[in-house]
């Protein structure tokens, strides 16, 4: 039994056993990112599919928002995509649903906090409980205000994940305590996007992290190439690829399934590497 | 727990307010909360602040007996408090004035700032300018084209204006623009947030800055008249300069405070900006408040024939002041707004802000009702050049200048 | 004989100034004269004028050091007066204010005006709005097209506007055109004349009531220097602004006076307005001054980006001061002043009339030659957000607001 | 010999024999007005002929202003017209000169202090002279600045023909004191041009000016049917018509100087009915 498992044994709820698990299998966990009802209902369902069978470990499925501050371009369109096509918060639990028929990869929401708020933090907690959401990232929601969810996540098991900033610092410590799930590292300032060079510091912030929890740590923002995710996997736990999966979505063809698929082995086998080299 | 006790000096008014934001932008928002803490007690930027308001803001405002109406409205007392005549033409600088000078301290070299109608967008270009700050404003692309001319006016003054395109290229748009744009580049930046919103310390600190109306009108009206007001009354958009006009009544209980939201084409359709009495909790833009959003808590397009309240949320503290009914708050219709713009024009000689005016109709129907020894005190954030091309269209001319 | 002795008080400079009007106009104007020397010296008018200034006008007006010009010119220090503060943007109100309040005195219950730019109309509106006067203004029919806005606006304050269709449809046939509904109707109205221009008393009676300008400057300046300026410089159209910049600096033979005339395209070009530049003698508006005219004595055509300077004649005094050197006459072209707008803009964050914008391109010459122990104290007399648009367009932008 | 014939003797200068001669051959005053150059130089003249002809006692010529501020759209537009065929003081004075080659008909200029002025007082009043213009009238010199003018009138013996307004009242008797050639009574405020109604106090004016001189009184301002000038030639001694004759000149068609010469007798024989009665 590996360390982190044990670590999660120990703990005294094990909500999140299904998102630990995915970055214990002995290499470093993708995460991809699907915009819920984007273009439709039935397309994201068949792309959050096409990630699993690709071999993302986790999927980051994002609930649309009318004003989504901490995202770029191109995820907003996604949420005007998905909007026009009526996504609500109800239908995201259904299409949640839709996913649990055929998957039982590791998911969770990428969701802003006025969202939670309004559908109600006890019943949004258990609907996730309920069609299986093993985590939730809420991008407005820093430790300050952390306290005001928690007692829901605790109650339905669902993991919490933290975010840590180039910018956070000091606060290293306050915020990945008590991590459940995996802490998110956001790779550079600014919004969702895929870059062509990403912040320097991230060794730094990953060394200060792992001095303070043992919490596995997943980096994301702006990484679109396997050569970006290989090098990420070489000192991070896992690499979140937002943008770049919700571009070729946008494509919107034929073919896009099979890309999807096609890109998420590729940039799987940039990740695991590392994995294959240690293995061997 | 951590949490719970730095929530607590977090700027709450009772459920209301927080830091609800991204944690790129948490250190540097709590910095700036620090150096708020800082210098709001430091008695030299007290001083320098003061010195710009008076000797370039033009403080003290007036406060103006508005004889005529009081007469042919037959009721109250009506004294006008004339933010309109402060330099850049609003109450706007004042808040402005107060957070450059900060950012200057904090040793930021650049500022931005969101705009609707433009107002805050040229009052915080030309504090910019004054003290020689780079300077870029975020303006929806709808704005960018119904109020060219404050874009030009901004660039005049040395300002990038970046037009918005996404959303609803309006004013809640130029706001999410902003907060990403400064969640980039905090190290040598400050957003300078245009009213009392956002996450803490804005509402508190915004609120401070504007509360010099209120610290005047008290000063100003009892020289006049040795008394307080009965009534204190003002718009609201973000409820900025409100709380200004609030702030030093609040704990004066025979003051009677009342906030005018625009109810647009009426409360009862789907064009207003009616917060307060048609928006529910929620929590955006850093901050738990009332906002318009439908129940999936996506956040309504609004409508107001004042750019300057045509936004889905309300500061912190108004929700509170609204919850404990220590504030009331009305809905005035674009119609009841234009038709109290005419009035006071032809009554005092006043072209005011669409937007105050939203206050000044209120006024109308309030002061017949109250007795000839009672005072209203009603706050003038605004004067009206900027509106006048488009009360002329409302009324059917075509004018353009 | 009593034509001399008569045009020995009819308030001469030197040998400009006099009475040249129409009979029907002349008993009126001898009243006017009669009460204005009454009400000059009247304590209960005097104290009701100052109260008007200061409690609806927003008198005094601030001296503003601009630090930051003065330190990117490197030379004389240099003070703006802030007259773009006055309620309604401008200078113009200090006139109307004393001129309206003498016509009720009068018994007049209607007052008229010319307007070029609109902004005198504007001002003469509000204040016939505010003392509930009946108000008409005179304004030429191509500049009511060009200053639709400014039109809008004094309907908004009560006023009709007349369209003057007649000659070139500018400034000076708005003046012809209410000098003879003056003459048609002289019993209930009162002509308010917009500058030290006219007959006597109007160049006299105008020139007190901008006074208060250099009284404040002389105050303000003593207050913060203990000095005299060394030089003060103000735009000059009809010359009411400089007039009242200079007043109390005429007998101050340290203080250099200097008036910006506008030289639009040249002073050797057809299209300039720089009257004591390149004008003669004449007789005309009621007054024996220096226009710009042919040799046949007919009255040219004249030209300025600046539609408030845009006016063939000179009010008699300066014509005066400029025969006895003791105030200098500068022109500043239309590129000069455009450049002088932006550089305030961008400097100071003050957005300045497109007028007052002759005087800092002046102030942007004189002060490097000057010694930094030096002060020049520049007239703003108004604000330029009616003017950002043209300006926009003379940079080849398209924008309307 | 009539007393207003041996006023004249009486005088120290002899400048307006002609002029005050139109007033004393037993019958009112006729004097019609023509804006010089209106609407070309040699219709002009045309005119004033045609007036001549149609029995004007004295005419009246319009020097073109820039800025007519006494008169009304009527006599403006005469002006523009003037101005758009090159018309200058200069050329005033030749046309004059080119009616005296035809005529004897006493001629008194209208003209703004501006173009003397400018002119040059002196040789304005000596080109007056030489050309034979019998007075002035100048509608924006009253009398607070005619000091300015006189020594040059007096020199030339041109008559300087003082305006009295329904608003002079007191002013009266230093108005029309030592009156040269006639007073000029503006029968109403404002600006010339046809008026259907004349104010009321016309009477009380001539009074009060007959009081103090003894110069002929002719009214003009807004005169134009042959009823309106009866019932003035019933008081004064002379009808001014203006507006009303530009109007005609304004039409410019191959009758109009017929139009002229019948225009002016119609009014001439409502004004001189009086004087046929007195005859009887
Ligand atoms: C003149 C004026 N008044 C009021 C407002 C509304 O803002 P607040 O509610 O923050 O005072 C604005 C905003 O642009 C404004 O320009
Ligand atoms: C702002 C401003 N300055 C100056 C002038 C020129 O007038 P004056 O020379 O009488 O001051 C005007 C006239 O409209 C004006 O509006």
């Amino acid at each position: 039994m590996s360390r982190q498992l044990r670590d999660i044994e120990e703990r005294k709820f094990m909500t999140e056993k299904r998102l630990r698990a995915a970055f214990t299998n002995q290499h470093k966990a993708f995460i991809g990112f699907v915009t819920a009802g984007d273009p439709t209902f039935e397309k994201s369902v068949a792309a959050i599919l096409a990630l699993a069978a690709g071999g993302a470990d986790v999927i980051e499925v994002g609930v649309p928002f009318s004003d989504p501050v901490a995202d770029g371009p191109v995820i907003q369109d996604a949420d005007l995509r998905a909007f026009a096509t009526g996504i609500t918060t109800t239908k995201v639990f259904e299409l949640v649903g839709e996913v649990r028929k055929k998957s039982d990869v590791s998911l969770v929401l990428l969701v802003y906090l006025n969202n939670i708020f309004k559908y109600g933090y006890d019943r949004f907690f258990s609907k996730c409980k309920q069609v299986g959401i093993d985590g939730v990232i809420i991008p407005d929601l820093p430790m300050e205000e952390r306290s005001e969810v928690l007692p829901f996540t605790l109650k339905y098991q669902c993991a919490l994940i933290p975010l840590v900033a180039p910018t956070s610092g000091d606060r290293i410590p306050q915020i990945v305590q008590e991590t459940t799930g995996f802490v998110y590292v956001v790779s550079s300032m600014g919004v969702t996007g895929v870059r062509s060079q990403l912040d320097s510091n991230l060794e730094d912030m990953i060394t200060a992290i792992r001095k303070s929890t043992d919490a596995p740590i997943a980096v994301g923002f702006g990484i679109h190439t396997p050569e970006q995710a290989a090098k990420i996997a070489a000192i991070a736990d896992g690499v979140i690829v937002g943008s770049a999966i919700v571009k070729i979505i946008a494509e919107n063809t034929a073919v896009t399934i099979e890309k999807i698929t096609g890109y998420t082995r590729q940039m799987g086998a940039a990740i695991h590497k590392g994995d294959r080299e240690k293995n061997l | 727990m951590q949490t719970k006790k730095t929530s607590k000096i977090n700027g709450r008014f009772g459920e209301y307010g927080g830091q609800y934001i991204p944690e790129t932008l948490m250190s540097e928002v709590a910095k700036l909360a620090k150096a708020y803490e800082y210098y709001r007690n430091n008695s030299d930027f007290q001083a320098e602040m003061m010195d710009l308001l008076k000797n370039y803001a033009n403080r003290p405002s007036l406060l103006y007996y508005a004889e005529k109406m009081t007469n042919d409205l037959g009721g109250a007392q009506i004294y006008f408090k004339r933010e309109d005549l402060n330099h850049t033409g609003s109450h706007k600088i004042n808040n402005v004035i107060g957070q450059i000078l900060l950012a200057k301290k904090m040793g930021k070299t650049r500022v931005i700032a969101e705009t609707g109608a433009g107002q805050h967008g040229v009052a915080t270009a030309t504090i910019a300018a004054l003290m020689g700050m780079e300077c870029e404003i975020f303006m929806g692309q709808v704005d960018t084209k119904r109020q060219a001319l404050n874009v030009y006016r901004m660039k005049l003054l040395g300002a990038k204006v970046n037009s918005i395109t996404t959303g609803t290229g309006t004013l809640k748009d130029a706001v999410n623009a902003a907060m990403q744009e400064w969640s980039k580049r905090t190290n040598d930046t400050h957003y300078v947030i245009g009213s009392v919103m956002g996450p803490y310390p804005f509402p508190t600190m915004v609120s401070d800055f504007q509360s010099i109306i209120s610290k005047e009108i008290k000063q100003q009206l009892q020289d006049k008249t040795g008394k307080l007001p009965d009534a204190v009354v003002a718009c609201v958009g973000g409820g900025s300069n409100a709380m200004g006009a609030f702030y030093h009544f609040i704990s004066e209980p025979t003051v009677r405070l009342i906030g005018c939201e625009a109810a647009g084409k009426g409360v009862n359709t789907q064009q207003h900006a009616a917060t307060i009495e048609r928006g529910s909790v929620g929590i955006f833009h850093g901050m738990k408040s009332k906002f318009l959003q439908n129940e999936d808590g996506q956040i309504d397009e609004v409508y107001s024939i004042s750019a300057g309240l045509d936004y889905p949320g309300i500061g912190p503290q108004h929700a509170a002041l609204a919850d404990t009914k220590r504030a009331e708050y009305v809905g005035i219709t674009d119609d009841e707004a234009v038709a109290a713009f005419e009035y006071i024009a032809r009554q005092e000689g006043i072209i005011a802000a669409i937007e105050s005016c939203h206050a000044v109709a209120y006024v109308m129907k309030l002061a017949p009702q109250m007795k000839k020894d009672q005072i209203i005190v009603c706050n003038l954030s605004g004067r009206g050049d900027k509106d006048v091309a488009a009360i002329a269209r409302y009324r059917g001319e075509k004018i353009y200048d």
